[in-house]
């Protein structure tokens, strides 16, 4: 028998497909016009392709949940506003090349085609039921990642990064093989809605539940290194800081969301979400935090406190999904919460990075910070948000998420985790309150930066209005917590 | 004797043996051959289950696997080649500025 | 319109204007826009506390709901506004004593250019609104949210003196300490979210009784955890004496007079909670008892004058703690509202003379300036006699109050009232050693005695206002057996009205007749030591880290021994209090603070040096532990 | 002992073996033709466990391309010169990969072979048409009609890993 695979099908991929025929597009208007006046034309069919992505997975997001392919594929209101976040996240990378681009050797037609084959894939992870189609769009978009980390060849950062994430991610996806292959084993196929019939119907032995669990345990690690949680998170800080600013952006936001999307997606085959993964989940929770926020404490370079910072908030993330076994701990939705805001206080701090390292031949230190709040004062404010909301202080859009993914856990009756997670944000007070000390009470450094930080065009619109955003979901978090209920 | 346990066996051997050619070796082209080694493993162990459970899926798997494999060699074999064409000695460790 | 929606939003909205064009607006109509706000914000809180007041007193609550901060099927926090008699008198006092503060500020500020000068007043006007969040709150987001808000503006205005680096660590370190409080606190919000289902006061405290013990302790002693962060309890007080980097009526306002009695009235709102677990309320006492004592004796020694008024105001909160710790919610309230005027007139005065003296601040170098400066010095003895507890004064009768319920009250015991007792009796000798060195006695720096003045009539308004304040204040809470005319207590009632047993100290009047002489004779002879020590040619402040020769000037001149044994005493203490402070307060609780701080540091530098050494293999090699442990972890916890 | 067997215990050898040569050769082009060489021997068993389409494939496309592609690979970066150094970083670096291989290798043994049979998915039932009979159609069959997606899904990696080879090979991107 032939599965009759039709347009229905094809319509709970539209957002993906959207992204892929992008892709195409832009290589053909790049072939087509070879000139500079072309660059715009291309940097617009991706916007238009993003665009459409985002508004096709809105109208999933609508339709409800939809499976196709025979099951391969299963969306629903989480993968959606996953795949939402990460065309939005897209769009935003466009806007921070639109900045950084010319002076970093990005404005060409094969960084918006990769960019939109990565979110493609990306997308495609979220609502992927098949461990098979799962590991094709995990390398499609590490693929993609890998060269964009590398993409200014010109550059030894450039260089560096791109062979360390290379090397270390093709290392991560030979366990995601191998994991795969116990998982047939266990199963007889690598399907996860196979695995959770199986297992709330009863019908998986012991000795084969375990079996699973070790393969879900390996395909794990390939994802967990994705989103950079500890011990798998080192290349995080040399990746970010060897990279441009508008990739370094893509790395965290981007793939914490299909990193996170796929985790769920994961997870879900084992409902209930049974011994061992909670502790599995609680010790690389913990080790996560401590690793991010003692490794950012004494950062100085900002893009690689940024790094840090973002392997810490990946520990928050994990401490969520520890509530998943708990109904009504909410914990699916704080992670998706957690993740999308992290996404826009992300974007904010590399905008305001990409804005304030324009010229700069070296590094952007914390020190060239120093003196700004003055100078500079909506520049200053912005980051101030930022770094308030990552330090999860209210009424920021940060503080309401964390109370999420704390709650999820304390629901899930993981106390201690949850404590670690609050004291961790005590330590983080530490890390964000440096950049407001360098921003507002130190005077200005003699060899700081110069003439940057100004915030102009659709960036410095951007940055400002998602600041304000962040202030404006921490006082009407409604929205928000409005996730809850998907 | 040679039972779907020894084939695991050896795959995971392989695995362990891959493994330990990318935590020692300093030449990024013998680390990404090890890499491919346990990319292979996990091929064996699909191949050894698949026969002993009887689906030709398996098979499948190994195929796209191969496939994903070809383009991850293509790519990373340009990575590897852009970035040692100009040095002189072909060696990770000399690829450690990005630290701290 | 609710008018308490004026009282709260004005200062922000005139806050967010002078942020973004008060530097443009020039200095004038910057402090006249942000002295008008908080005085309009005074009429409205005024006229909203009569109108509560209008109502009969079992029904005098209103609850405001400004908007919904969240809506769900099963769950609803808004951001809801309550005004009780306690948050009408938190918010008169928040006002009220913020516009005098204000007003001080627009000469105290003067010297600073433009921009500075709408900075600063855009943040003390911010501090009002988050002060006002706080203490209007209805339920545990928002007090928790106005929380978070006193905080960052008590730490914008720390650091306000932008380039000079202790006042960035200062602010820093009050930032993180308050951190580990708020931690606590945070704890307990989520275990009364989990306990109630519900944030809103009104869901919760009226139920605390279904608590079970150990939840009610556990929620009680976190709560205090965070009470003590911000009100600078043992051992979380280290950040208040650094805190005194801010600008002086910065130090008058938020850290004397309202952000620092945040948890004397966290701990009052929660009542209900601690009355449920002996074992909370008993912690609470007893670090009250012991901060009270123990700073007091700190106060002894600091040569500083803003640094004694901040070691007095650790020690006065403990009071307050001890107030409320005792269960005598009423006696603490008070101790706050007393306090409120007069340490913040203290700290004012205190300014003034620094002012005056072009930021001298060591009053080592100070004496004899009552002929330079009378205003000042008049009311400052006037603050300093409420501080003290000199009879008939504000602060008498407050102190007065708490000490008899610790001695008689509900949750009594003598060795509360005992270490309160004497900490009472090192506070008469600080405020007397503080007055007489400053105002008394001989210039010791004549160059700077030469050109010390008055200061302008801005700054010396308030100073009067405040004075007036603080003697008149006393007269709402005289002693019960005085008068049957308690406005104090009786407008407090309803607040207290769950409480079983009505917590009235059991005690005869001869008891109290007695006490009230014990304590006034201690402050008198304690304020004559001090007169003794202080005024004299040689005055006996000992130079830095001479403790040896002193203790040497001491035996060689006769003149002391002949005296009385009350100063081989008084000396004794003196070098007690002085190890207190270099070895426990500065070594022990602040090297604790910094070590932490300073391990999880040098932890990063590990991680950072160590782990992140740049090498890709050694990277993969962490990659490759992190899968085995996910194995083993597999493996162990396997179904 | 049949043929078989004989076959799979020496193909077996031959893969581990020449795996542990890959790791421990310190010529680069030796490391690779050894590498080759455990290839085949992996093609051999896929033969030998009834699956002679992936055999195949296993020496077409790795084999033979992706073995092309190391060996130009090779010889484009001029090799030379890390021949002469030593290929191991210290003693105790060795021993700690040593020790970290052997823990993944005695988790895995441990967690999957433990349970041999009890472990795996229940087998099918003999008689059922299994892997060996028509192996070509059955994997065909897989690849296409369930798989679609998945093909479809490995056809734009191939594309991007197309444009990323492009990327990475330009010599410089004109701006």
């Amino acid at each position: 028998m032939i599965p009759a695979y039709g347009l229905r099908d094809l319509a709970v991929l539209g957002p993906e497909i959207a992204c892929i025929l992008g892709a195409a597009l832009v290589l053909g208007l790049d072939m087509a016009f070879r000139s500079q006046s072309s660059k715009r034309l291309v940097e617009a069919a991706a916007a238009l392709a993003l665009g459409v992505s985002a508004a096709l997975a809105l109208g999933r997001l609508a339709a409800g949940p939809g499976s196709a392919f025979g099951g391969q594929v299963l969306d629903g209101a989480v993968p959606d506003v996953f795949r939402l976040g990460l065309a939005a996240t897209g769009l935003l990378t466009l806007v921070l090349a639109r900045r950084e681009g010319g002076s970093q050797g990005l404005l060409h037609a094969e960084f918006y085609a990769l960019l939109l084959f990565a979110l493609g894939a990306m997308e495609l992870i979220t609502v992927s039921q098949d461990l098979m189609l799962s590991f094709v769009a995990l390398e499609t978009f590490s693929l993609a990642m890998y060269v964009l980390a590398g993409f200014n060849k010109a550059w030894h950062g450039n260089r560096e990064a791109a062979l360390k994430y290379f090397l270390l991610g093709a290392f991560a996806a030979a366990f995601f093989v191998l994991g795969m292959a116990l998982v047939f084993g266990a199963l007889g196929s690598v399907r996860l809605d196979a695995a959770s019939a199986l297992l709330s119907g009863g019908k998986l032995a012991a000795p084969r539940e375990m079996l699973l669990d070790l393969g879900l345990s390996l395909c794990a690690t390939a994802l967990l290194f994705k989103v950079g949680a500890a011990p798998f998170h080192l290349w995080t800080p040399d990746v970010y800081a060897g990279s441009t600013t508008p990739v370094a952006y893509f790395l965290s936001a981007g793939a914490k969301l299909a990193g996170f999307g796929a985790l769920l997606k994961l997870l879900g085959a084992v409902p209930g979400c049974p011994a061992p993964f909670p502790q599995i989940l609680a010790v690389l929770a913990v080790a996560t935090l401590l690793a991010g926020n003692l490794g950012a404490l004494r950062q100085t370079n900002l893009k690689r406190l940024l790094a840090y910072s973002s392997v810490a908030h990946t520990g928050y993330v994990l401490v969520g999904l520890l509530g998943l076994g708990t109904a009504g701990s909410g914990a699916a939705a704080s992670v998706l919460a957690y993740t999308l805001v992290y996404a826009v206080m992300a974007f904010v701090a590399f905008g305001l990075v990409a804005a304030a390292e324009g010229g700069l031949k070296r590094p952007l230190l914390l020190e060239d910070l120093q003196g700004m709040g003055f100078e500079r004062p909506y520049f200053s404010l912005a980051l101030a948000v930022a770094m308030v909301s990552m330090a999860g202080l209210p009424p920021t859009a940060g503080f309401i998420v964390k109370l999420g993914v704390f709650k999820a856990a304390l629901d899930g009756g993981h106390t201690l985790a949850a404590v670690v997670a609050i004291l961790n944000s005590v330590v983080s007070a530490a890390v964000y309150l440096r950049v407001l000390v360098a921003l507002y009470m130190l005077p200005k450094s003699p060899d700081g930066a110069q003439g940057g930080a100004r915030l102009s065009g659709t960036l410095g619109f951007a940055v400002v209005a998602l600041a304000l955003a962040l202030l404006a979901l921490g006082l009407l978090p409604g929205s928000l917590l409005a996730l809850g209920s998907l | 004797m040679f039972g779907v346990g020894f084939f695991l066996a050896l795959a995971f051997a392989l695995f362990a043996v891959g493994a330990f050619g990318v935590l020692t070796r300093r030449d990024p082209l013998v680390m990404f051959m090890c890499i491919e080694m346990m990319f292979n493993s996990g091929n064996l162990a699909l191949v050894a289950l698949s026969r002993y459970l009887g689906l030709a899926s398996g098979h499948a798997l190994v195929f796209f696997v191969v496939a994903v494999a070809a383009a991850e060699v293509a790519v990373g074999l340009g990575i590897i080649i852009a970035i040692f064409r100009t040095e002189k000695d072909v060696n990770v460790d000399h690829l450690s500025e990005l630290k701290g | 319109m609710n008018p308490l929606l004026v009282v709260l939003f004005l200062p922000l909205a005139t806050a967010v204007f002078n942020r973004l064009f008060g530097a443009r607006l020039g200095k004038g109509a910057a402090a006249g826009l942000a002295c008008a706000s908080v005085l309009v914000a005074f009429a409205f809180a005024a006229d909203s506390v009569l109108g509560l007041a209008a109502l009969p007193a079992a029904s005098r609550q209103v609850l405001v709901h400004v908007y919904d901060l969240l809506d769900l099927a099963s769950f609803r926090v808004g951001f809801d506004l309550l005004l009780d008699p306690l948050s009408g008198m938190m918010i008169l006092v928040v006002t009220g004593i913020g516009f005098l503060i204000h007003l001080y500020a627009v000469g105290y500020m003067h010297e600073e250019d433009a921009g500075e000068y709408a900075r600063f007043f855009a943040y003390v006007n911010f501090f009002v609104f988050s002060m006002l969040t706080l203490v209007l709150a209805a339920n545990f987001l928002v007090i928790f949210t106005g929380w978070e808000l006193v905080g960052v503006s008590s730490y914008l205005l720390i650091g306000f003196y932008r380039g000079k680096t202790s006042a960035a660590d200062a602010g820093k370190k009050a930032f993180i300490v308050n951190r580990v409080g708020d931690f606590g606190f945070l704890m307990a919000i989520f275990l009364i979210w989990n306990a109630f289902g519900s944030l809103d006061f009104s869901a919760v405290l009226p139920h605390a009784a279904a608590l079970s013990p150990g939840m009610a302790t556990a929620v009680g002693l976190l709560l205090f955890m965070g009470a003590a962060g911000k009100s600078a309890q043992g051992p979380l007080h280290v950040w208040l004496p650094d805190a005194m980097e801010g600008p002086t009526p910065v130090s008058a306002l938020i850290h004397a007079a309202t952000m620092v009695t945040a948890g004397v009235f966290l701990v009052a709102r929660c009542h209900a909670i601690f009355e449920l677990s002996p074992l909370a309320l008993g912690v609470v006492a007893w670090t009250g008892a012991l901060t009270a004592f123990l700073a007091a004796t700190v106060a002894m020694v600091q040569v500083d004058i803003k640094r004694v008024w901040a070691y007095s105001t650790v020690s006065q909160l403990g009071y307050m703690v001890l107030g409320v710790g005792v269960g005598a919610y009423t006696a603490g309230l008070f101790h706050l509202l007393t306090h409120a005027f007069f340490k913040a007139l203290l700290f004012l005065a205190a300014g003034s003379v620094m002012h005056a003296l072009h930021g001298e601040l060591d009053m080592r170098r100070m004496g004899g300036l009552w002929r330079k400066m009378p205003l000042t010095c008049a009311t400052m003895i006037v603050g300093a006699a409420c501080l003290a507890g000199v009879p008939l004064t504000s602060g008498f009768f407050s102190k007065d109050e708490i000490l008899l319920m610790a001695l008689r009250g509900p949750h009594a015991d003598f060795g509360l009232w005992l270490l309160g007792y004497l900490g009472a009796a090192c506070t008469a000798f600080y405020s007397g050693r503080l007055i007489f060195s400053v105002f008394f006695g001989k210039p010791r720096d004549h160059h700077a005695y030469e050109h010390a003045h008055e200061s302008p009539w801005v700054m010396g308004l308030p100073l009067v206002l405040l004075a007036v304040g603080s003697l008149a204040v006393g007269l709402l809470g005289l002693p019960g057996f005085l008068t049957h005319w308690q406005p104090f207590t009786d407008w407090l009632a309803p607040v207290f009205a769950d409480l079983k047993a009505v917590p009235e100290a059991s005690a005869s009047r001869a008891l109290v007749l007695g006490l009230m002489a014990l304590y006034t004779g201690t402050v008198a002879v304690l304020g004559w030591i001090a007169w003794r020590l202080y005024t004299g040619e040689a005055a006996a402040h000992p130079a830095d880290g001479e403790a040896t020769s002193a203790l040497h000037r001491l035996l060689w001149n006769k003149y002391f021994f002949d005296e009385a044994y009350g100063f081989v005493f008084v000396r004794a203490l003196l070098g007690y209090s002085r190890w207190l402070w270099r070895w426990v307060d500065q070594g022990l609780v602040d090297g604790t603070v910094n070590g932490v701080a300073a391990a999880a540091q040098a932890a990063g530098d590990f991680l950072r040096g160590r782990v992140h050494n740049g090498r890709t293999r050694q990277y993969a090699a962490y990659l490759a532990a992190g899968a085995c442990l996910l194995l083993g972890l597999a493996l162990i916890y396997h179904r | 002992m049949g043929l078989r067997e004989v076959l799979l215990a020496v193909f077996a050898f031959g893969a581990l073996a020449f795996a542990l040569a890959v790791v421990s050769t310190r010529n680069t082009v030796y490391a690779a033709l050894e590498f080759v060489a455990h290839l085949l021997c992996l093609a051999a068993l896929y033969c030998l466990l009834d699956a002679p389409l992936l055999g195949v494939l296993q020496v077409m496309v790795y084999a033979g391309a992706i073995m092309v592609l190391f060996l130009f690979a090779v010889m484009m970066l001029d090799i030379q010169e890390t021949g002469r150094e030593s290929a191991f970083q210290g003693p105790g670096q060795v021993a700690g990969a040593l020790l970290l291989a052997a823990l993944l290798f005695a988790l895995l043994v441990f967690g999957a072979d433990r349970f041999p049979a009890a472990a795996l998915a229940p087998a099918a039932a003999p008689g059922a048409p299994g892997v060996g009979a028509d192996n070509v159609v059955r994997v065909a069959r897989a690849l296409f009609e369930r798989g679609a997606l998945v093909f479809e899904a490995v056809g734009v990696l191939l594309l991007t890993a197309v444009v990323a080879v492009m990327v990475m090979a330009k010599r410089r991107l004109e701006n």
